[in-house]
């Protein structure tokens, strides 16, 4: 049999795939592209909530946020050297970031306005995060499969501790209630949009199923998601900005609206809300970074050669 | 208030470690790498952490009903009695650790002498945060090492940073009126005999670092008695936004 | 509120000069030369004086005994209804002068045709604020003309800032609800009207500065809405700190 | 006669020196190093108001102390005008307040804490500042006399301005006047070390007697202030911070503490609460100004140009 044939049965066979293994080509830069862009998402991620950092309204909260977007660095790196096992370097897949050839999860893109976002970041966003990655965690490839789960965990605790945030706004003063349904109604539809594109416009989905990069379709997904959400909106007395929402007997499920696809092209080729902001705030941390970067490398060279003499 | 002293006392070092924390929030995400984000992110953390225990702690003493965030959160400038030092803007990432540097080595000498309070809750706090402050001390020596003995450009970059923050490293040293009330009770620390230690093992590491010692002998003050310089209002304006624009809510 | 669509299109013109002028003022100390400091300084001071004008205008028809301070001040972010253009930060000259000029061509076109209303109180504000904006428009063009046809650093610069910019000038000829009852009303100004003439006025500066006019057909919206940028709520901790921080005082 | 001997008895005679006139070059210089030091002290007092002007607490007063820091720079214009005269460029005024050669007032030097201090400024500095300056309106060389008209007019107004604070302050709520009594006690000292060292230690002053840039000593200008300042203080419920401070039946005058002259000095040397941040911002706005200034000159001849090939 030929090493693509092998490798096929092993995925088959639910064996892992480890970074020394023999892969097709496609499958190692199709993994590079999903992991790296996932990699890149944790880390603009940081800049919605940290912009609530410095404003958090209690210490209690403060320090779970600053925890919170901590973990999200902590993803970004193990998703990042996950990727590196596939042979590209940190620094390639930066460039790939700044230049904007990488995409990152269009979520991202929305601005935080409201300290109800950062419940509404952590109940929407990193509920619909979750629901797209469970399921890699049974993935092939060993390392990606490996982080997931870890990310999986904190994930979705983040998604309880921003569902707690809005619990507690929805019991709280008709302020705290009004911003709460605010934020909710911002943060539903790109939310929905996250999923993905409909099946009908999503591309790789067939050999991204056969790899296990991807186990269910964006619909499916998105269907879950709002199944799952609609309760947990019921449950806390806010209601989702759609007018068309409606159990399915039928189906054993929600109805809903149309989604706005244009805005989602929109965001997705960078012109979104903060499309601009995110990246400049990037490029921006890497460039003034690099002097840093560059004393730690010439302090470590010269401890290097100390120790190197010291030897001699 | 009864023991208005030791409310005092408290509020002196927590806010030290409240404003640090803050400063050290804002980098989150901008910084020059991903593990320079997660471990600042980790400074900011242990201090805010450290700094929930004190207030709860000042909250009880007060004992006027107001909370751990009201204290934390509800002050005027003046009010506040953090040192100079901490307060500080992220100027770059050289400034960021000079001014972590000058303040972790202090603050470890300090809490280890904390642990030895009269005070219960003190000694605790201190004996939970010195394992922690050992850290920040380790991080950002090896940053002030590392930057100061890196390329020419990070070494004028860290030795720029430090003669600018020398001016306030003094006033760590000045004692208010709570801290000597506290001395004489057995509750506080006697931060008059730390500060040729302090200097000591400060121009060590500079030295280990290549970089020179500022010999400079005039010393800024004034936040111990809540006069603050000109970036504290604005970081105040951010710190308390949510409460003074939302009060008495829970979040 | 009886008139709360005057009310709310009153604030949309204020809250576009409050945030304006509060970004202005910011600059002050801190520009490129003595007289584009106080030049605009100045351009702050009209803009917070018109400002002014439409805050006791709209506290009169409030009725409910806010005051002008109050209503310029105290509101949450969500309730301010200025257009994204003019949040955005000081970046640099070229920003401020780009969104000077986006804004100034807009704001006397608009006056120009606020001064026909047929409430009183507004039409006699457009006509005691046109010969200011008027002056402001002529700064801000003949500071895109100096910098798009100065160096080439400077044109590289110009042209950076009037891309980045360009995606928030769709957003002022959007029509709010109250917008469309007040034009209705023979009140308010039909702004749909003016956006052509806006854009052959700025593209003509735009030549004439040898800048390229932009051709991306994706804009930005949501100030008119409440829905800010992340710049704003900065602004407004600043703004709002002492009304928060010291409620219900005269100064 | 000798040139200079005609031109001392036009001075004595109380004629106008001018720009074109023959003039002794310590005349000169003595002449750019006060007027050049007054316009610095202008455009460094932007800086400790400008810190107020996003946070003034109403309109109204924003609106006033935007209009005073404007005055201020416009003062800052006409005394580098009024100094260019004398054959120095504004460049070379500039570089000389960045390599810190030329001085500045020490006063602004010290940070703006509360809003009471746009109240003490305007209210003690600018008081102090009148009390230095009156007598210029009849100093010798013209420019500098006619400017002095001018900018004391306009300060006379920000000190009532300033008092005006105060007085609402001191009127208002506890908060507020223990704010002014805080504002009072933190600019008292400094607003005294404004009118100079004692006499004693004094450098210059019989020259500059001789030729009007100074016509009282400074301890008496300090004594007059005080004079003028205590019962303004009184008026308003404010105690001034000094425990020495009482009426002096005999002198007409109040005796008053100790001056802390060791504060003043490093101040003055350059070690004040605010010195390095005062000259970084006036040496960071200039730098960051630099292409912006380059491209008006740039435009300016090329419009220039354009006008010679025209008229061809």
């Amino acid at each position: 049999r030929s090493l693509e044939e092998q490798f096929e049965a092993r995925i088959v066979r639910d064996e892992k795939i480890e970074a020394k293994d023999w892969m097709p080509e496609k499958y190692r830069k199709t993994h590079i592209r999903q992991m790296s862009q996932h990699a890149h998402s944790e880390i603009v991620g940081m800049l919605p909530e940290g912009n609530w950092i410095t404003r958090a309204p209690s210490l209690r909260r403060k320090v779970a946020l600053l925890a919170k977007v901590q973990d999200e660095a902590g993803h970004g790196l193990y998703l990042y050297s996950a990727c590196e096992t596939l042979g590209i370097s940190r620094d390639e897949l930066y460039e790939q970031l700044h230049s904007g050839k990488a995409k990152y999860s269009s979520i991202f893109n929305y601005p935080t306005v409201t300290w109800a976002d950062m419940g509404a970041v952590g109940w929407l966003v990193d509920g619909a995060a979750i629901i797209n990655q469970v399921p890699l965690c049974n993935t092939s490839y060993g390392p990606y499969a490996r982080a997931m789960v870890r990310v999986c965990k904190e994930e979705s605790f983040h998604q309880r501790q921003g569902y707690e945030i809005m619990i507690k706004l929805t019991n709280g003063t008709p302020e705290q209630k009004e911003m709460a349904q605010d934020a909710l109604n911002r943060w539903w539809w790109p939310s929905l949009m996250m999923l993905g594109p409909t099946d009908a416009e999503s591309i790789h989905t067939e050999q991204s199923m056969k790899w296990k990069l991807k186990r269910k379709s964006n619909d499916d997904l998105r269907q879950q998601f709002i199944d799952q959400t609609v309760p947990q909106a019921e449950l806390i007395g806010l209601t989702i900005p759609d007018p068309d929402l409606k159990w399915n007997e039928e189906r054993g499920s929600y109805d809903f609206g149309e989604i706005d696809w244009e805005e989602f092209w929109q965001v997705v080729k960078g012109h979104g809300p903060c499309n601009k902001e995110r990246m400049k705030a990037r490029v921006g941390a890497w460039e003034r970074g690099e002097w840093v970067r560059d004393a730690a490398m010439a302090h470590a060279e010269k401890q290097q050669e100390r120790k190197e003499k010291q030897a001699v | 208030m009864k023991n208005d002293n030791l409310y005092k006392y408290i509020l002196g070092i927590a806010d030290n470690s409240l404003i640090l924390g803050q400063r050290l929030g804002e980098l989150c995400g901008h910084g020059p790498s991903l593990e320079t984000d997660i471990a600042c992110t980790n400074l900011s953390l242990d201090l805010l952490g450290q700094v929930r225990s004190y207030y709860q702690y000042a909250a009880k003493i007060a004992g006027d009903g107001r909370s751990e965030d009201d204290i934390a959160m509800l002050r005027k400038e003046r009010d506040y009695l953090n040192v100079l030092l901490v307060e500080q803007p992220n100027t770059d990432f050289a400034y960021c650790m000079g001014r972590q540097f000058l303040f972790d080595v202090y603050h470890f000498m300090f809490l280890n002498e904390l642990q030895k309070s009269t005070d219960f809750t003190l000694s605790a706090i201190a004996i939970k945060s010195i394992k922690e402050v050992s850290y920040h001390q380790r991080f950002s020596s090896d940053w002030i090492k590392r930057l100061g003995d890196g390329t020419e450009e990070s070494h004028l970059k860290m030795q720029t940073a430090i003669d600018d923050l020398w001016t306030y490293t003094d006033e760590l040293f000045h004692q208010t009126d709570a801290d000597k009330a506290m001395v004489t009770e057995g509750i506080g620390v006697d931060i008059t005999k730390l500060k040729s230690a302090y200097y000591q093992k400060v121009s060590d590491i500079l030295e280990e670092a290549t970089l020179k010692v500022p010999e400079s002998k005039y010393f800024q003050k004034g936040g111990k008695q809540g006069i603050h310089t000109e970036h504290m209002g604005f970081l105040l304006a951010e710190l308390q936004y949510m409460q003074r624009a939302y009060p008495n809510m829970e979040w």
